[in-house]
């Protein structure tokens, strides 16, 4: 259950695997990702939990992104995620654009092992225009009811940060619940943390209710800081110079490189 | 009373909002979001306000999903979106310009623009930039469609579109825009100009009134605090507030 | 929000209401339970989420329900439910007999304003086959593979007991998450609590991922030891003694009777 | 080594668990519980035991719908039922007797097993009493069918009966019971004369075996500590600890 370091964690992710990744806010495994591109991971297909920002930018950049299938990929007040829009001019990368409730029902399906979600909304959209996988079917109870049918997403791998695990490798999560539907819903989920608690979460009145059982969990790593330059919601803030210097950089592929040499000690070798 | 723009465009978003009992502003939206408190603000504690990403002003327990199941249990009265590009039958375009998928302008996303905009009954569209790039006769890509078949669920949808020039309200029945009001210093003929789709213009056409003192007041008081802690870079621009962060 | 009383709380259930209770461990308003029946209330539609126990079997004893829907009404380790057993032979109410996560399927629906969910198993049972709201449709991404579509469940009221409060009308449920769903999901929720708690639940990282904020809320009172004789998780057990007494004298009408008049000073008058 | 009836079924029902990665137990199942507490103590801790309504054993961090959803991701390998009425299909009604709704005896009611008697690979029916009133031709009312069509997504469903009497196995493509063994002092006649369907008979029937010492150490030692925090009454009655509760 646990691994000594981020590497041996982020070793468990295959190339070519379908890896859910939560939003900016939520507890993103920056350590893991560093990690990722360190190793030259290959054609993953990033499931986005529903939208993404600086995670999503730097595996693409770096070439490690097949597909990414997203409600939305941007650096927020930095500004627009400058591989992932390089990366769709240029047609190396291939997308599901999806909307973010879509994202969560299909989640949600493959959590309650259902094939698909009824998901209102999105008739009539290109969302659903653009791809297969969106039916239009019949609410039974009513006539003439169109409604969409969301398949059921389950990743290979569900991977983020989290404030806290107990040493039993239960991990607590806050509010950020999404990532208790991954756990559920994904084959194997991987987390870094950034303390061990001592005493079982699950036993806690108050930890207990946002703790994911460790019966979902497969592997955890202490991260300290393993967010940075994102924020964890109750331990710190984003690193917001960090990022603005990032978005600057990265706003040609040689400033990418640059970035990546300077700030992951990475020499880009299959990069943009 | 002097004001800026941005001030304006808030005191304008607010007046959308009379009678709401509950508003959500989505992420990266911080005049929007400076609207809402100052709706409530007006409302004398009648209106809730849910800002995401937010801690302050955030009236769910999840940061997930709940919000799009509260919209559809029908606990959302308004909500805003922009557009990358907006067409005359208010269809909506968040993700990019040219042929789809591999497009030459790639925005982020479609969010939940794809629902929300089905199921929260007063959506009002809020983009500054008013040209011919934005106001096109046809989107590239439909992020959500302005209006639905008569068989499809859809007890919401967009009643207004406010920009850098005008108001303008949006009949779903006529699948059409009807110009309502025009910011100072601006023309109906500047908004034809500027505009690539054809719309309906309402009789007599207004100017836009200027944010009242209580409105202006309440801005640069309560709501500007208020917006700092989800939108720093922002709060720090127009209101002058709190450290400005690195370059 | 706040009411001065369990009587002016239970004033919002009105008779022939869709009302749904937790399950006998979750937190069961037995305060409200007894003032419904003090009311003499009628016609209730009960849902059962997902089952029930002594409060079913006090409100079917004493006449206040019309239809029970539900996957089980057990005393557990101290008997049968007797109020319920007569009732159903003597065909005084109506039966909709559900299975668990039908029920949870149900609310969920409702809650994300669904006109149904789809739900596995179920086929070939007399569940499925004594109720016409269960069809079987076609799962859309695979050929010949037929699935439940549980029609969404909204109560009028979602009736129950928790912890705690605080001013804002926030109310932590800890992990019984089933009643943040029958909370989402109802178009009133009733809340009896434990204590208030003086400074706001949401805004504290270990009370708020299990706080239902006070949008979902209609009306909370306080009311101590209000779940009693049955237990609130974590804060006080069952009054084993009292069942076991109950299950002795409800075994016949008149010992029914007689216990309402014993412990709820409540004159039977509609009752079996 | 003496043993009781009760320790004889637990011991019966453990052996059925073996290789189980998790089993969960249901409300009201002391005998099961006990079972997979001893399966688990015999694992050498690489089995997992969630026991509904135990605090202790008991993997979620939900009461309510996550037991379900765990069963559907295919996380839990082994659950018990019982029946009311168990026919030789393997159908089970735990409904009540008579024509429905307005039955002549009423139970408590299906719980999940419409569900669950679908999901969990082994499900092991656990009856004690074994007459022709439960071992009956066709049951009143199916809570859940024993078998289904080939085109119903159907990964789980029952394995085994363990009676008073005796072991059976069930085979899903035969749809019959099997006798397996018998448990000491009854016979094959007296399972036939007490069942009220037709069965196979495994050649030999064997005796079911006794409950190994390790077994009855665990039982009586760490397991009937265990279950006493979900089970006070059945503990007290059966391993005569805890205090008794009252009449």
């Amino acid at each position: 259950m646990f691994r000594p370091d981020v590497d041996s964690l982020v070793a468990s992710i295959r190339d070519g695997a379908r890896l859910a990744v939560p939003k900016t806010e939520a507890g993103v495994s920056m350590a893991a990702t560093r990690s990722l591109i360190g190793r030259g991971a290959k054609d993953l297909h990033l499931v986005c939990v529903p939208t993404s920002g600086l995670q999503a930018d730097l595996l693409i950049g770096a070439g490690c992104v097949g597909v990414i299938e997203c409600a939305g990929v941007t650096m927020d007040e930095y500004g627009a995620a400058p591989a992932f829009v390089r990366a769709v001019s240029k047609g190396s990368i291939g997308l599901v654009d999806s909307t973010c409730p879509a994202l969560y029902a299909g989640l949600q399906a493959a959590e309650k092992g259902l094939p698909f979600m009824p998901l209102r909304g999105l008739i009539g959209s290109d969302i659903v225009g653009r791809r297969d996988d969106m039916p239009v079917i019949d609410n039974p109870f009513a006539a003439d009811d169109p409604i969409i049918a969301v398949k059921a997403i389950q990743p290979d791998v569900a991977l983020f940060h989290a404030p806290l695990a107990d040493r039993e490798g239960n991990v607590w999560i806050g509010r950020q619940r999404m990532l208790m539907t991954m756990a559920h819903a994904a084959r194997q989920t991987l987390v870094t943390v950034e303390d061990i608690h001592d005493r079982n979460l699950l036993d806690d009145e108050r930890y207990g209710p946002a703790t994911i059982p460790s019966l979902y969990i497969s592997a955890i790593t202490l991260a300290a800081k393993g967010a940075w330059p994102l924020g964890l919601p109750g331990r710190y803030g984003e690193d917001g110079g960090h990022l603005a210097e990032y978005c600057r950089r990265a706003a040609t592929p040689e400033g990418f490189a640059e970035y990546l040499r300077r700030n992951l000690a990475i020499e880009p070798t299959a990069a943009e | 009373m002097d004001f800026s723009h941005e001030e304006h465009l808030i005191a304008i978003l607010a007046s959308l909002l009379k009678g709401v009992g509950h508003v959500a502003v989505g992420v990266a939206s911080p005049i929007p979001g400076s609207a809402s408190l100052l709706a409530r603000a007006l409302s004398e504690g009648s209106m809730r306000v849910s800002i995401l990403g937010s801690r302050a002003d955030q009236a769910w327990s999840d940061t997930g999903v709940e919000m799009f199941d509260c919209a559809a249990q029908g606990r959302i009265d308004a909500f805003f979106f922009g557009g990358g590009q907006i067409d005359g039958q208010a269809n909506i375009n968040l993700v990019g310009v040219g042929d789809y998928p591999h497009q030459r302008v790639r925005w982020a996303g479609s969010f939940g623009s794809a629902y929300l905009y089905f199921l929260v009954p007063r959506i009002i569209l809020f983009r500054p930039e008013h040209t011919r790039r934005v106001m096109v006769p046809k989107v590239d890509f439909i992020s959500a469609p302005g209006t639905s078949a008569p068989n499809v669920h859809r007890p919401g949808g967009p009643t207004a579109l406010v920009t850098d020039l005008c108001l303008f309200s949006f009949d779903a029945g006529r699948r059409r825009f009807r110009l309502e009001s025009i910011h100072p210093g601006h023309s109906v003929e500047e908004v034809r100009d500027n505009t690539g789709f054809d719309f309906d213009v309402a009789e007599p056409v207004t100017e836009t009134p200027a944010p009242t003192p209580d409105a202006l007041e309440a801005i640069r008081g309560p709501v500007a605090q208020s917006i700092a802690h989800t939108y720093p870079l922002f709060a720090n621009r127009v209101f002058g507030i709190g450290e400005e962060v690195a370059p």
